[in-house]
């Protein structure tokens, strides 16, 4: 068995608990039953996490703890091993927090099958979990592929009425992005077998370490070309902008659970992965493709903030705002400014996005329960009649516009400073242009920095159009001839019951806490993110140590140009 | 043909094929008791023969090789026949029924009367192991003619097989089909083996083998080769000739087609194994792995890889019926195989058969040969696709609609969940294991064939795994409607369920299989591989095998 | 025994022989796909397995041994079992159809 | 008790006030005094800055730091929430508190009755608590705290009355306008971590003159950076659109937000940070122009203004570029003075308009108004304190202030600096004309009124009001209303004899020492903007108070310049033409891009596979002879590919 039985408890656990929804007790088939029981259970599993948090030694965030590992097929070196280190840590609470707040927040949206429901997401929380510890590279890839088949059977079986089609895209998208992914995968493990002399020659080796050390010997090309495949399979999942079209075609379509699942905990698979495993293992391929993922992040910042900004459908607005968000994220971890705050700034951002994004599908799918429509013509003014439900939304809308004092300004404010401070390889920016004086990698990352920065002010319009449009205003709201014949309140407007209270004020509290306190979180990421980027970083002070560091006490007597006569 | 070795000792290694065509015998005999519950026994007998065989096999697999059969790959000959007794028990049991429900057919529809005899349950039994027992000669072939014989003898039965599974015009049409074309696909490895032993003057696989490896590959044994290649590329449906499979799987009944989709595939194998065995994979000079197959016929395997690959897949995606996709599945499966006999097998360290019983072997660990091998990877995807076909073709054949055809079409199987979840769920899990979903049986195979593609050196290895990596994406499309449609759709209460315990039966335990493969049976059916497909070198001496206690 | 000192079959004779094996191989062939009787269908296969048999003996002579022949042997009895069943076949298909036209069965396509 | 628990207790005692009120409003029993709370929370602030600025905040020497907690410090990037008390900060604390108390007690009075009175007190603490976090900031990070939390608090106070769609269109409009602004003020906050490696003010301000020098491009682009954060929250030129519309919210959050504090928080900021500003001397220029530009502007809207609080709003937009006029010609003391008197008097006229509004059931049309000194005598008298001062009546605080500013802009003594007195003058004139114009208007003449059609509170706002509410104007009750207002009018004559030495001091870090031919040229200037002042109310008396209709006649006389003046030079048509449209535009161009193009690309690629499923099953007619005839061909193209393959490897 191995040594520490926690972290595979916390994956085991609700697979189990999914397991148990399958056998054949009568009782679960009532639609309260099931749901009591998963509530129960996904608590449970937030014990767990707690517990892991607990014993897991603050200290040293940054090196990997309880380690271990099952072992799968010894022949092939495939093992299950897993480790949690601050970065994965804070992800599993954040999927161990989430997780009950979906299934308390599914009772009214789940007419029929409930149990069926709660099945998938219990199933979906071990995929997660499970990608969250893993520390190598096929049990990763074996999570991230088993989360898709959930998620399709959530959104195809319980979604609205275009489920199908919206369930069969995402998959097929994902499916094809994480096959080229293998193959990059696969690649790099084969490299590591042929190459002579190494210690890990005539071996398959999967595990992280060898696989960083591996990546490391490869060549420039070889580099660009798999982190290519790995920004391919997990760029669908960030979105990154050319890849993101799926994104809110399935939002409209995936059940309230489903959304917040997707958009909450799925979507952070992208960037955790090109963290965890892309980053430290192909250095020179990501000095390569740095520039162009940073144009991409902010093509996508500015084009799905302004997509969003038109949009009709609230859920599809709050989607393209998520594209947006997580360009930032992107952008950041990308930049390798130095002491890599843009990289701790993204994995903040994340998280909180995370909290935001996943409180705001919430508030919409409450919206749904009560009027059965997302249509923002149709909706106006509700702050009269739920003032609860609007204080709650004006709580997520604000936090994911980055207000200081809430925790999207956290993330957004260490993304930017990061992305400012960037620094590109000059052979990758060789081509533009010196402009103001300054050689190009040195305003290109500056460029990036201020273009995402609108994003900001597109992201003020957006949110505002939003809560302006459906909390303010004068009240409109879609008459229902049939009242109250599903179990729905006649006035189709009663304020927040104590069931989604319940669900609201953890996450609002969350959101609030790290934006008023955020040191502990940022202090046990940062020696984490550190540790990752140290590979490129490394890399990037011997190419440019020209670049006014931080300290003030450097002269500065860079290739700056003098400054004008005062 | 030499008979070096005494007579009785090629008898003694013959056991399984023998204790095959005893059932048979037997089978023919209860079919034709008069008496109703005798001739019921006769599908027992057929399933009890088949298992008997498989232990025989592997009972006699710890006796020195000395029969015929290729000299470098002592242990694949057994390794095939276990797998061909397993999954041919298996196929029994899900064939059991086809025979009996011709009667009630004829009952039901009082169709024009069919035939002059009435019942002729016995020699459907007794064509499913004479073909069985065909593919295990097949593995074990040492000669040219024996494989050609062997070849035939599979093929020949299950022609009558789908021509007498059931009573409408398209099984006669797909039989036909399958037997004129089978003919023609005869001819050309015919041919192809008349201008092998026209290039070597031998007709011995050992002696061509060795005649080749002392005076190279001449043009004349090229043609030959790749003219057996494309025909027994007919038996596996792989790309030039796989026209047919669509029709022919569509029309035969359901547990028939999934016996075409799996027996004469593995027999194809086998045989390819062996002719290609004849100009290629020679121990190499420093004793660390085999030669390459010579380039113009490593690259016509290539091709027809990836042609095979390609063309299964996207014709699956237009098929309206079922078994019309298991076609194309078929074809696209083939495909992936055939990457495994692109790496080859790898040299097995030099120490020989290891003492002990079979099982004892399977277990032994051979971590180091297991990365480079073709061959394992072959045998391992092999297993793990005949039993998801198995499984998946099984669940099938148990559905029959409101007015008695095979439920094949896309909604005439939806809403299978409400009516028979434990079906859904198999069909479920044996099309996920096909689709290399990765905690399941196919995943393993999959994960071995891009090992060993990539490891073989090849300068085609990353064209050829991003192949089989985007094609078994597109192959999600089918095998994830299916899932789906099982799964999800909406009830329309048409399917009700045949009467075939049997048949579920072999079903579930070939589900239960693949989600075993993905679990703990991986390891072991791993080694088990890799020993089968690690090429004994008898020849090279000890000293220049160089191999350290963890492999080169 | 080596071929060479046994042969008394030079090259260019071996080469005549070989190519009349080839065009009645071919001829079958060519037979199989443009004719629409089943029977005659048959009987074109039945000449590819004559033009194989050629070869064979063609190749025997050449290489002095008779393994060639033997081959043969095994090939006439393969193509007899094959008649037997195209055949048992071809009326089972007649006894249906009435016709011997191949292209009354196309039932399944697409 | 000690200087840094009394400096941490300043923002975040105003803080707990929010919760207090918020959590009082819910209650129906405690609505009506979670005013008083709110109230008692800013005043227990005030108290605890006069205690500062009493023991040593007001002198240099004496100025300390407070580090409450560490809020976000990443890799080198130290933010934590710290605060710097020192001359500067404690006099805007002042300013902030004092003011933000006394309009809080008016609040209390004018907010009666209004059902949801605990968010607006809620909202109301929450912006003292943001406005004093940035004054007392000690670094740029928690600068931008207070800098965005006043933006939301007014976003909260604009759209008080989320009812209206004007209302939360306002609201919208400034958080966006200032959220540009904030852009310019991060990209500012990066500027500053490049090139100092901090963004500690202290630290800044003592390496700006060093830096200067070797700072480079970077280095001149942070004060336009900041400059351009200033413009958006003080409402200069480009970016003063939201400061007319935020006038939708209740009348004390006006005069509060839009008047006293939140916009001379640009001003602020300069003053800060002035030794960066004054190392690049084009920067100063462009404030300097950019100020005059506003305020000659802003007058000339104002003139031809209808709107009671509209020409109030105007006015704020022009004093505020008089005070960018003064950081712009290099005396940062003089537009800080000018800040401080100008709060006094805008607060006090915006709350006597408060008081006309409200008397008058909402209506704000000055034309439908006349004579009301008769109703409210108390009103009629406070106001026109206020307009003495902010026209710059000799001897009143507004008259100091700007005349420090005037003398200052003629110190300049370059050209430039000469044709910007002129039109500072200029605009003096206007102010004081603008200013009586309303004056006379609204209090002199007979009585005329109009009520306003809906009560300016919610409808909650009933018979309980207190006095029975005949339908014709009633002067205000002394308390709690008019008397904040005395105090305010006290501030606003006296304000400049007191404050003018300690706030010069305070500023500059040292006595302001005139020499001997600067403080001759201050005499002429005192001597020319008071007679202009004059000339100004004179010019107002006669055309609106002893002949009427001359006005009438005037502004026949320049019709369409009065259209132009009345339509505010249709500057928010012109943005929204140019800039919102557009981005609209763009919006709705790349969402049909995104479906068509980049979905229609992915939908392409996903189609390839099908397309070629449907090719290949062409091949499948069904015919034995197609089988066969496929197989021919596969045959034939191997036999080729083995030719080639030969023919390949022999080569």
């Amino acid at each position: 068995m191995p040594t520490n039985w926690i972290l595979p408890l916390q994956m085991l656990l609700p697979m189990a608990f999914a397991g148990i929804l399958l056998l054949p007790i009568k009782a679960l088939n009532e639609r309260k039953i099931a749901w009591l029981y998963s509530a129960f259970t996904s608590m449970v599993s937030l014990g767990v996490a707690i517990l892991i948090a607990i014993r897991f030694d603050w200290s040293n965030p940054g090196h990997v703890q309880i380690p271990g590992e099952f072992a799968w097929l010894p022949e092939l070196g495939l093992r299950f091993s897993f480790g949690v280190d601050s970065i994965s840590i804070a992800l599993l609470i954040l999927t161990a927090l989430l997780m009950p707040v979906v299934v308390v927040a599914s009772l009214l949206e789940v007419k029929h099958d409930m149990r069926k429901f709660q099945f998938w997401l219990h199933v979906l929380e071990a995929a997660l979990m499970g990608s969250f510890m893993a520390r190598d590279l096929v049990f990763f890839y074996t999570c991230f592929e088993i989360t898709l088949i959930p998620l399709f059977f959530l959104i195809a079986q319980f979604g609205h009425h275009d489920r199908l089609r919206a369930a069969k895209v995402m998959f097929f998208y994902a499916f094809t992005g994480s096959m080229v992914m293998l193959a990059g995968i696969f690649y790099v493990a084969w490299w590591g077998y042929q190459s002579q002399g190494a210690p890990w020659s005539g071996q398959w080796h999967w595990d992280i370490e060898s696989l960083w050390a591996i990546g490391n010997t490869m060549s420039r090309t070889q580099q660009t070309c798999i982190l290519g495949a790995f920004v391919l399979g997990l760029g669908i999942k960030t979105p990154l902008f050319p890849f993101h079209t799926w994104l809110p075609l399935v939002h409209t379509e995936a059940p309230t659970a489903g959304s917040v699942d997707l958009a909450g905990l799925v979507l952070k698979l992208g960037p955790y992965g090109l963290l965890r495993f892309a980053i430290p293992m192909l250095p020179l391929g990501v000095l390569v493709l740095a520039p162009w993922l940073g144009a991409l992040a902010v093509i996508g910042v500015i084009a799905a903030a302004l997509i969003a900004w038109v949009q009709t459908d609230a859920k599809k607005l709050v989607a393209y705002s998520s594209i947006s968000h997580m360009g930032f994220a992107v952008l950041a971890l990308f930049a390798f400014d130095k002491g890599s705050i843009g990289a701790t700034g993204a994995m903040v951002y994340m998280l909180s996005h995370g909290l935001a994004t996943g409180g705001l599908f919430i508030c919409l799918g409450m919206l749904y329960d009560r009027f059965q429509t997302r249509d923002l013509d149709r909706l106006s003014g509700l702050a009269k009649i739920m003032p609860l439900w609007a204080f709650f939304f004006g709580i997520f809308a604000f936090a994911s516009v980055g207000l200081p004092g809430l925790s999207g300004f956290v993330g957004e404010f260490l993304c930017l400073i990061g992305s400012f401070g960037g620094r590109y390889d000059p052979a990758a920016v060789a081509g533009l242009p010196t402009f103001l004086g300054m050689a190009p990698e040195l305003w290109l990352p500056k460029v990036y920095a201020v273009l995402a920065g609108s994003g900001v002010v597109l992201a003020a319009i957006y949110v505002l159009h939003l809560l302006g449009r459906v909390a303010f205003g004068p009240l409109k709201r879609p008459f229902f001839e049939s009242t109250g014949e599903h179990g729905m309140d006649k006035t189709h407007g009663h304020d927040l019951s104590s069931r989604e209270t319940a669900i609201l004020v953890p996450l609002a509290l969350a959101c609030l806490l790290i934006g008023i306190y955020p040191k502990p979180l940022t202090a046990a990421l940062e020696p984490a993110v550190r540790g990752l980027c140290a590979t490129v970083n490394g890399k990037l002070d011997a190419l440019n140590p020209a670049i006014p560091a931080s300290t003030v006490s450097s002269s500065a007597a860079s290739s700056t140009a003098p400054a004008e006569a005062p | 043909m030499n008979f070096s070795a005494p007579f009785f000792e090629l008898l003694r290694s013959l056991l399984p094929e023998f204790t095959l065509l005893g059932g048979a015998l037997l089978c023919l005999l209860a079919g034709l008791s008069p008496t109703a519950s005798v001739r019921r026994v006769t599908a027992l007998v057929a399933v009890g023969s088949a298992l008997l065989s498989t232990l025989v096999a592997a009972s006699m697999s710890h006796l020195p090789q000395s029969g015929p059969g290729p000299v470098d790959l002592p242990e694949l000959p057994t390794f095939l026949k276990i797998i061909i007794g397993l999954l041919g028990s298996l196929l029994l049991m899900g064939v059991a029924k086809v025979p009996d429900r011709l009667r009630q057919v004829l009952d039901a529809e009082n169709a024009k009367p069919f035939v002059a005899g009435d019942d002729y349950r016995g020699e459907f039994f007794a064509f499913t192991l004479v073909s069985m027992a065909g593919a295990m000669l097949c593995a074990g072939a040492g000669d040219l003619v024996w494989l050609l014989l062997a070849l035939e003898l599979v093929s020949l039965p299950s022609y009558v097989m789908i021509a007498c599974s059931r009573d409408d015009g398209r099984a006669q049409e797909s039989a036909i089909k399958y037997f004129f074309l089978g003919a023609m696909a005869a001819a050309i490895f015919i041919y192809g083996f008349a201008l092998m032993y026209g290039a070597t003057g031998h007709t011995g696989i050992a002696d061509i083998r060795a005649h080749v490896q002392a005076h190279g590959v001449s043009n004349l044994m090229l043609a030959g080769v790749a003219l057996s290649v494309v025909g027994i590329g007919f038996k596996i449906a792989a790309a030039p000739l796989h026209s047919y499979v669509l029709d022919v799987y569509e029309g035969a009944a359901t547990p028939v087609t999934a016996f075409l989709a799996v027996i004469p595939k593995i027999a194809g194998f086998a045989a390819l194994i062996l002719v290609l065995g004849t100009v290629g994979w020679f121990p190499s000079k420093d004793g660390r792995g085999v030669t390459a197959l010579p380039p113009a016929i490593w690259s016509l395997l290539a091709v027809m890889a990836m042609a095979s690959m390609v063309i299964g897949n996207t014709l699956g995606l237009v098929q309206k019926n079922v078994k019309r996709v298991m076609g194309c599945s078929s074809i696209a499966q083939s495909g992936y195989l055939l990457l495994g006999l692109l790496a080859g097998p790898a040299l097995m360290a030099g120490d020989g058969a290891v003492e002990g019983s079979a099982w004892e072997r399977m277990t032994v660990h051979a971590s180091a040969l297991a990365s480079t091998n073709g061959l394992g990877a072959l045998c391992v995807y092999l297993t793990v696709y005949g039993l998801g076909t198995i499984g998946l073709l099984s669940a099938l054949g148990c559905l029959v609609d409101k007015h008695g055809h095979d439920a094949t079409g896309w909604d005439s199987l939806a809403g299978l969940r409400h009516r028979h979840p434990l079906l859904a769920i198999i069909i479920a899990l044996c099309s996920l294991s096909l689709m290399g979903l990765p905690v399941l049986g196919g995943f393993v195979g999959k994960i071995m064939l891009a090992d060993a593609t990539l490891a073989a050196h090849s300068s085609l290895a990353v064209v050829l795994v991003l192949f089989l990596v985007l094609n078994s994406a597109v192959s999600a499309a089918y095998y994830l409607r299916l899932t789906h449609v099982v799964l999800l759709g909406s009830d329309n209460n048409q399917l009700d369920l045949l009467p075939v315990q049997s048949r579920r039966v072999a079903a579930l335990t070939a589900a239960i299989a693949v989600l075993a493969m993905g679990g703990f049976l991986a390891g072991p059916l791993l080694r088990a591989a890799n020993r089968a497909a690690g090429m004994k070198t008898v020849e090279m001496d000890m000293q220049t095998v160089i191999t350290s206690a963890d492999g080169r | 025994m080596t071929p060479e000192t046994m042969s008394s079959m030079s090259q260019t004779a071996l080469a005549h022989y070989l190519a009349i094996g080839a065009i009645l191989f071919v001829l079958g062939l060519i037979g199989f796909v443009t004719r629409r009787n089943l029977i005659l269908m048959f009987l074109c296969t039945e000449m590819m397995f004559q033009g194989i048999a050629v070869t064979m003996i063609a190749f025997a002579r050449y290489h002095g041994n008779l393994a060639g022949q033997a081959f043969v042997i095994f090939i006439l009895t393969v193509a007899a079992c094959e008649a037997a069943l195209a055949l048992g076949l071809v009326v089972l298909l007649f006894r249906r159809r009435r016709t011997l036209n191949a292209d009354a069965w196309n039932e399944m396509k697409g | 008790m000690n200087k840094t628990l009394l400096a941490a207790l300043i923002p975040w005692v105003p803080a707990l006030g929010a919760l207090v009120c918020a959590w009082m409003g819910t209650r129906q029993t405690l609505r009506k005094f979670s005013g008083w709370a709110c109230v008692a929370s800013v005043l227990a602030s005030f108290v605890f800055t006069c205690a500062l600025a009493g023991n040593g905040g007001l002198k240099e020497e004496t100025k300390f730091t407070v580090e409450v907690f560490d809020w976000i410090s990443v890799g080198g990037l130290q933010g934590g929430m710290s605060y710097l008390i020192d001359p500067l900060a404690c006099v805007m604390l002042l300013v902030v508190t004092g003011i933000g108390s006394l309009i809080a007690i008016y609040a209390v009075g004018y907010m009666k009755g209004d059902k949801h009175i605990g968010r607006f007190f809620a909202a109301v603490a929450l912006f003292i608590f943001a406005m004093t976090t940035l004054v007392m900031a000690k670094n740029l990070l928690v600068l931008f705290l207070g800098w965005e939390g006043v933006g939301f608090c007014s976003y909260l106070l604009i759209g008080y009355y989320y009812g209206k769609d004007s209302a939360v269109a306002a609201g919208k409009k400034a958080f966006i306008v200032n959220r540009i602004g904030d852009l310019g003020f991060l990209i500012g906050i990066f500027l500053c971590w490049t090139v100092f490696g901090t963004i500690d003010i202290p630290e800044i301000v003592k390496q700006a003159p060093a830096l200067a020098l070797t700072g480079g491009i970077l280095f001149t682009l942070i004060p336009f950076c900041l400059m351009l954060a200033a413009f958006g929250k003080s409402a200069q030129l480009p970016l003063y659109v939201w400061l007319p519309d935020a006038m939708a919210g209740p009348t004390p959050v006006s005069a509060l937000v839009h008047a006293a504090t939140m916009v001379t928080s640009g001003v602020y900021l300069i003053a800060r940070l002035f030794p960066v500003f004054e190392a690049v001397p084009a920067a100063l220029a462009v404030i300097a122009v950019v100020g005059c530009a506003t305020a000659l502007l802003a007058a000339t809207i104002a003139l031809c203004n209808n709107d009671l609080k509209g020409v109030f709003a105007y006015s704020t937009v022009s004093q505020l570029g008089y005070m960018f006029l003064g950081l712009g010609t290099g005396h940062p003391e003089a537009s800080v003075f000018h800040l401080v008197t100008h709060a006094f008097f805008k607060a006090l006229l915006f709350l006597t308009a408060g008081s006309v509004m409200h008397a008058l059931a909402g209506q704000l049309d000055i034309r439908k108004m006349g004579g009301m000194g008769r109703h409210m005598p108390v009103t009629k008298w406070l106001m026109f304190l206020g307009c003495l001062a902010l026209a710059g009546f000799p001897f009143t605080s507004g008259f100091f202030s700007k005349d420090a500013i005037l003398a200052g802009v003629l110190e300049g003594g370059t050209p430039l600096h000469k044709a910007l007195f002129a039109v500072a003058l200029l605009t003096a004139f206007l102010t004081a004309f603008y200013t009586f114009r309303l004056w006379f208007t609204v209090f002199s003449g007979e009585t005329k009124f109009e009520m306003g059609d809906e009560h300016h509170a919610e409808e909650g706002h009933d018979a309980h009001h207190g006095d029975a509410h005949a339908h014709e104007p009633h002067e205000m009750p002394w308390w709690p209303m008019n008397l904040p207002l005395v105090l305010l009018a006290v501030g606003a004559l006296a304000a400049g004899m007191i404050f003018s030495g300690p706030i010069t001091t305070a500023v500059l870090g040292h006595a302001e020492h005139l020499t001997e031919e600067a403080h001759h040229t201050h005499q002429t200037v005192m001597f020319i903007s008071g007679a202009v002042a004059l000339a100004g109310i004179a010019a107002a008396f006669v055309t609106h108070a002893w002949k009427r209709d001359l006005s009438v006649k005037i502004a026949a006389a320049f019709a369409p310049a009065v259209r132009v003046l009345e339509g505010k030079w249709f500057v928010d048509e012109l943005y929204d033409f140019a800039i919102v449209k557009p981005l609209w535009l763009l919006g709705q161009i790349l969402f049909v891009l995104d479906t068509v193009l980049i979905d229609g690309l992915v939908r392409a690629v996903a189609a390839i596979p099908g397309l070629i499923g449907r090719l290949n099953r062409e091949g499948q007619g069904g015919r034995m002879q197609g089988h066969a005839l496929a197989m021919l061909t596969g045959l034939a193209l191997v036999a080729v590919f083995l030719l080639y393959a030969l023919h390949a490897q022999a080569r």
